[in-house]
């Protein structure tokens, strides 16, 4: 294990503050290739963590004080296990593929350096979430992944919309965190640390006591907002108006996976409350199926990925719910590459057809971009969870923990996974097969250059191979490597969960294929009419930022309208009365300090007069 | 009545009509020669309170020093007044009184205050117990001195620096500006 | 037979009331100043008296008198000062007319 | 007789020998003067009045007494006429604590009798003032201003000078000065030589004496504060002058001299002889030096006398301990 593993975020962190004050004068090449050179050591870095944990050696973890606040000792350091080997090798390849990426698509872009020192400071956040061994470490990097997707989001904040969504994304998840900070604040009264194993020492000897369920609840809360589940996934769709490389960034690698993290990191804390573990895995359902109905009708191209992120976070939050604690990190992991892809060949398109993000308008590109394409085409089959793609092997050990604890999940797995093949192969035909749809767009479209290829190329390769040789990579069973707690709770293998599993990702595809392939847009016009109301329902995505827009925009700004009144005649009133009352008094008093000494002598001697009188008096 | 008695209403007599005639006295330089009087008659009260260093002091820093002072500060502010005016040297007792008594801002209303405040003082004085009469007190200067140097050293030393301050202010405030200042500051 | 306390303490009273009376009513700085001395002296006058006849074996109130007769004349010397600057400037004294915080 | 009254007899006894001596003193002191003057100047000087002009001031005294009493119209009338008297009760006052020989002091021993000193020729100025103010004249009013400049210039350093012998003698009783020269066989003067010639320069300047009577400066300010007087007035005023001029010599006699010591002839004696032999110098002074101008007078003082009196202090602090 390299002694210097503390390096993978400080590394980025670097490179953003290089990238901040000379990223100017580094130029357009220079600059993105300083913060990819940084993340791409920090993937050296992991993987030599990684194969050192696999030959068999310590976990790391190094330490500094960082504050001492009364009996609340506070250090700070990170640690590097099997859990953050798997994930931070994932978020640094991504990461380092999506800045060369970037490189190509942001090219001409007004702010093109800013864009670089914030993707390079938002790995960093990431790395540092992934790594810290505290709570408050964690916080740290968890705010600042909420600082730079703002800013990422409203990268062209020159139309108002993308402002607004920055602003949207921004404090929904901090309505979240709001979750994270009761958290720690009730850990650090409850188990007077704040350091992870610390905590989880105090947990075990607590389980089911008020404060674990509480404190978990209040993490799943952060993990809800951070990794948009229901009822706080409405930034998430929203969030697509940034540039697609910070998309493939915050939605596929980072931000998002940081909220499932949050939950794997503190599993034992759920663990030893039942009651969360219940809630994170009924949560995680219903976002799953909500969100594949929802992106069934989606038209924007990147729209069906954020909803298919969504679901898939509900797949990890699943599975973590129902004890498959391996098979919703490994689902992280996965998904990470594969849907980085996924978004990087929509950005692929997006970018060959001058930001044209409607499907409708697409059709026929598969001649046009064939390497976008192909390795579209692997995400897609990836997400559908065909074998042996990388996605087969994390939803079928997802399906099979929830095969065990419930049913009734499981069943709702598994139409969501009927659900995401549909989607998926609806948005493969309507992009790529076809006939174009619009000419004028089609005429322009090109395949992108290799700086943009390239890392589709290279993303692709995990996203085919990763399930199938992961086990070699590792040198040992996944569910192994990712045991919790030192046990690993393995699931047999259940041929009827395979089948199932692979009978609705087939079934998918080939209804996708036929419905959008094969049948006349007509007869499906048909039959949306004649569903029209549910088409309606759930073409406005059930309605729920028009329920928020009700409840607590509105509730907010009639709130406001009343508190603005009391503050308008109540409190200014009070204020403005106070000082007019100091004026008035100021006003006749000033004829007291008249620069006269002598009529202040005067007052003196009166007082003392009085004085004298009042001490007679009184003191008899 | 013993001899006593009589000094002390002499001195008592003159330390009351010199007060007045500090504060009525139409003539500023009449005032400060009523004052010196005072001062000094003030220093014979410290006599028979056995405190003779200190009436010592008082003629040697008041009449001294301080009337040398008020004397230059009125020879030097107050040309107009010097001489006088021939109509305020016939003023009559109670002419003299009745425009003591009118204040320029506030009639009688100074005047008044400090009656009553002289009554209530003296009220409060009628209800003291008379002290028991004390023997002999000896005090020697070397007393005073070792007392200064010792108990109240701090004092001693903080009034040193009032006294340095105030030198260095009075030469600040009365030396003139510009060239004519080496001859024009002595006198 | 020494005089009873009480004798010096109405002297001393009536001198201050004087004092007290020079300095509020009249309007010429230096008498100000004077009527000040006044008020000073009388309050000696007192402490010594006090320490004649409750503390006869200490010293307090004299080292007390001379303090005061230390501040008086530095009193004296400052406030003559201003008063020379005053009338120099402004060629009166009148105290009624210093009442604008500038030369 | 009641035992105030024998009390107050011997008061009054003292203060007529104290008057009667301060008559012949100045008497013998004009006389003494203008002879000596007579012979630096190689004149006679008076010679018709009795052997030797010895009698002349009587017969200006009593010209003095039967002048007409000229009041000038401007002047303020009682500080006018009360400005002598002032003038001249210091110089008695200062009479009451000289010793005259063991265990005699005219007065009371003071055991504050260098302060006394101090106090009582400095309320000179007072007077001064007066007869400043109440001639109601500008020749007047400058003389008295540039003589209270002069007094208060030369206090401080004739002060520190005689604390200088205070401290020597460990005591500011007067007679205890001089007991303490007579018990250590030494006499102050030899210790205290810068102390002694600050002291006397002092009190010369403070005397208006020359080179220093630029108070009288007669091309200047025809005669000071004296220009209003005339007659009897005058008269006083000149006595106590030529007194202060006397106590002061004496006073230097005290402190520097020994006092009273001295071998056959009485206490007393040996004062008036010490004393008029420091007046001699004086005169010698007077008459042999040119008249300074006020700015050098100050300037002597402030700059010079006052800077090497606190020196001289420090110095003698430095040794005796």
């Amino acid at each position: 294990m390299p002694g210097s593993m503390w390096l993978i975020p400080v590394l980025p962190f670097a490179a953003s503050a290089v990238l901040l004050f000379f990223g100017r004068r580094l130029g357009a090449v220079l600059g993105p290739l300083v913060g990819a050179a940084a993340t791409g050591t920090s993937f050296v870095l992991s993987l030599l963590g990684l194969l050192a944990l696999r030959g068999g050696a310590p976990a790391y973890h190094a330490q500094i004080r960082w504050a001492e606040v009364g009996d609340l000792s506070i250090r700070m350091g990170f640690m590097f296990d099997k859990l953050e080997a798997a994930v931070v090798t994932m978020v640094t390849f991504a990461s380092f593929f999506i800045q060369l990426y970037a490189m190509g698509y942001m090219r001409g872009d007004a702010k093109y350096n800013r864009f670089f020192t914030i993707v390079s400071l938002f790995t960093a956040g990431m790395l540092t979430t992934v790594m810290a061994d505290n709570l408050l470490l964690f916080t740290l990097g968890w705010e600042i992944m909420g600082f730079a997707s703002f800013s990422l989001i409203g990268h062209w904040f020159e139309k108002i919309e993308n402002a607004w969504a920055a602003f949207k994304a921004f404090v929904t998840t901090r309505i979240g965190d709001l979750g994270l900070m009761a958290a720690m604040f009730l850990l650090a009264a409850q188990a007077g640390t704040l350091q992870f194993d610390g905590i989880f020492e105090a947990v075990e000897g607590a389980a089911g006591a008020w404060w674990v369920t509480l404190a978990a609840l209040f993490l799943f809360w952060a993990a809800v907002g951070k990794s948009a589940q229901l009822p706080l996934h409405v930034w998430l769709p929203d969030a697509m108006a940034g540039p697609t490389p910070v998309s493939a960034l915050i939605h596929a690698a980072t931000m998002v996976a940081a909220g499932v993290f949050l939950v794997a990191r503190n599993y034992a804390l759920f663990e030893a409350s039942g009651t969360a573990l219940d809630v994170v895995a009924w949560v995680g359902g219903v976002t799953l199926l909500f969100a594949a109905v929802v992106a069934v009708l989606q038209e924007d191209i990147k729209k069906v990925l954020a909803y298919s992120t969504m679901s898939q976070l509900g797949y990890m939050m699943m599975a973590l719910g129902v004890g498959g604690y391996a098979a919703g990190v490994f689902h992280v992991v996965t998904h990470g590459y594969f849907k980085a892809l996924l978004f990087l060949g929509a950005g692929s398109v997006i970018h060959a057809l001058h930001h044209e993000q409607n499907m409708h308008r697409m059709g026929g590109l598969f001649r046009r971009m064939p390497v976008t394409a192909v390795t579209f085409i692997i995400g897609m089959l990836a997400l559908a969870g065909i074998p042996p793609f990388a996605g087969y092997y994390s939803k079928d050990e997802i399906l099979l923990a929830a095969y065990e604890a419930n049913s009734a999940l499981f069943w709702i797995g598994s139409v969501g996974a009927l659900l995401t093949a549909f989607y998926m192969t609806r948005a493969v035909v309507l992009t790529f097969f076809g006939r174009p749809r619009d000419k004028h767009v089609f005429e322009h479209a090109h395949e992108s250059p290799a700086v943009m290829t390239v890392p589709l190329l290279a993303l692709a390769v995990p996203s085919l191979l990763y399930g199938l040789l992961a086990p070699q990579l590792l040198g040992q069973p996944v569910h192994q490597w990712l045991a919790f707690g030192g046990h690993a709770a393995h699931h047999e293998p259940s041929s009827f969960v395979m089948a199932v599993a692979t009978g609705v990702a087939v079934a998918g595809i080939l209804l996708g294929a036929v419905v959008f392939g094969v049948v006349p847009a007509a007869s499906r016009k048909a039959v949306i009419s004649a569903l029209r109301p549910l088409y309606t329902v759930i073409k406005n995505k059930f309605y729920f930022d028009e329920l928020y827009q009700a409840v607590f925009v509105r509730g907010t700004r009639a709130l406001a309208g009343v508190a603005g009144v009391v503050d308008r005649y109540v409190i200014d009133g009070l204020v403005n009365g106070a000082a007019a009352l100091t004026v008035f008094i100021g006003s006749q008093t000033r004829r007291l300090t008249n620069g006269f000494a002598q009529a202040y002598m005067l007052v003196l001697v009166g007082g003392v007069v009085l004085g004298i009188i009042v001490f007679q008096a009184i003191g008899g | 009545m013993s001899l006593q008695v009589v000094a002390f209403a002499v001195l008592a007599a003159l330390i009351l009509y010199g007060s007045y005639k500090v504060v009525a006295s139409p003539l500023i330089t009449h005032s400060a020669l009523f004052l010196a009087l005072v001062l000094v008659s003030v220093a014979g009260v410290f006599l028979m309170l056995d405190a003779v260093f200190l009436a010592v002091v008082q003629v040697l820093v008041y009449a001294g020093a301080v009337m040398a002072v008020i004397i230059f500060a009125i020879m030097l502010s107050e040309q107009r007044e010097i001489g006088g005016d021939p109509s305020a040297q016939r003023m009559g007792f109670g002419e003299e009184l009745r425009r003591a008594l009118r204040s320029r801002h506030w009639g009688l209303l100074p005047a008044a205050a400090a009656a009553l405040l002289a009554v209530l003082a003296i009220a409060g004085i009628g209800r003291l117990g008379a002290p028991a009469a004390p023997g002999a007190a000896s005090t020697s200067v070397a007393d005073v001195g070792r007392a200064l140097l010792t108990d109240y050293l701090v004092p001693f030393e903080i009034a040193s620096a009032v006294l340095l301050a105030a030198v260095i202010g009075a030469i600040v405030l009365t030396a003139r500006e510009g060239s004519d200042a080496r001859d024009g500051g002595r006198s | 037979m020494p005089l009873p306390l009480p004798y010096f303490l109405v002297l001393g009273a009536l001198m201050f009331a004087v004092g007290a009376w020079g300095a509020l009513s009249r309007s010429n700085a230096v008498r100000v100043l004077m009527s000040i001395e006044l008020m000073l002296n009388a309050v000696n006058i007192n402490l010594v008296a006090f320490n004649r006849y409750l503390t006869p074996s200490e010293l307090t109130g004299q080292i007390f008198s001379i303090f005061v007769i230390t501040i008086a004349a530095a009193e004296a010397a400052l406030g003559l000062a201003i008063v020379l600057m005053i009338a120099r400037r402004r060629g009166a004294i009148d105290i009624n007319k210093i009442n604008t915080l500038r030369g | 007789m009641p035992g105030w009254l024998i009390d107050f007899l011997w008061v009054v006894v003292k203060v007529t020998l104290v008057i009667a001596f301060v008559g012949v003193n100045f008497i013998f002191m004009v006389w003494l003067e203008r002879k000596l003057s007579a012979k630096m100047q190689a004149r006679i000087g008076p010679n018709r009045v009795g052997p030797h002009g010895s009698l002349q001031l009587i017969a200006d005294a009593l010209k003095l007494f039967s002048k007409e009493d000229i009041k000038p119209a401007m002047a303020d009338p009682k500080v006018w006429a009360l400005a002598p008297v002032v003038m001249f009760a210091p110089a008695l006052l200062v009479f009451y604590v000289l010793p005259v020989g063991p265990n005699a002091v005219i007065g009371t021993d003071l055991n504050v009798g260098l302060l006394y000193l101090a106090a009582v020729s400095s309320f000179t100025l007072v007077g001064i003032f007066m007869a400043g103010w109440g001639s109601n004249s500008k020749y007047s009013l400058l003389g008295a201003m540039r003589a209270g400049a002069a007094l208060m210039a030369y206090e401080i350093p004739l002060v520190l000078s005689i604390l200088t012998v205070a401290m020597l003698a460990g005591t500011l009783s007067v007679q205890g000065i001089v007991q303490a020269q007579v018990d250590r066989g030494y006499y102050f003067v030899f210790p205290g030589i810068v102390a002694f010639i600050i002291y006397f320069i002092c009190v010369m300047a403070e005397l208006g004496r020359g080179p220093f009577d630029l108070v009288e400066a007669e091309h200047e300010l025809v005669m000071g504060y004296q220009t209003e007087y005339s007659g009897m007035r005058w008269g006083i005023m000149l006595m106590a002058e030529y007194t202060n001029q006397f106590t002061a010599a004496a006073i230097a006699a005290m402190l520097f001299l020994g006092g009273w010591d001295g071998p056959f002839l009485p206490g007393w004696l040996w004062l008036v002889i010490k004393a008029y032999a420091l007046v001699m110098v004086m005169m010698w002074v007077r008459w042999t030096l040119p008249r300074v101008r006020i700015d050098q007078l100050l300037d002597l003082s402030w700059k010079f006398l006052l800077p090497v009196s606190l020196l001289n202090l420090v110095v003698v602090a430095i040794f005796l301990v």
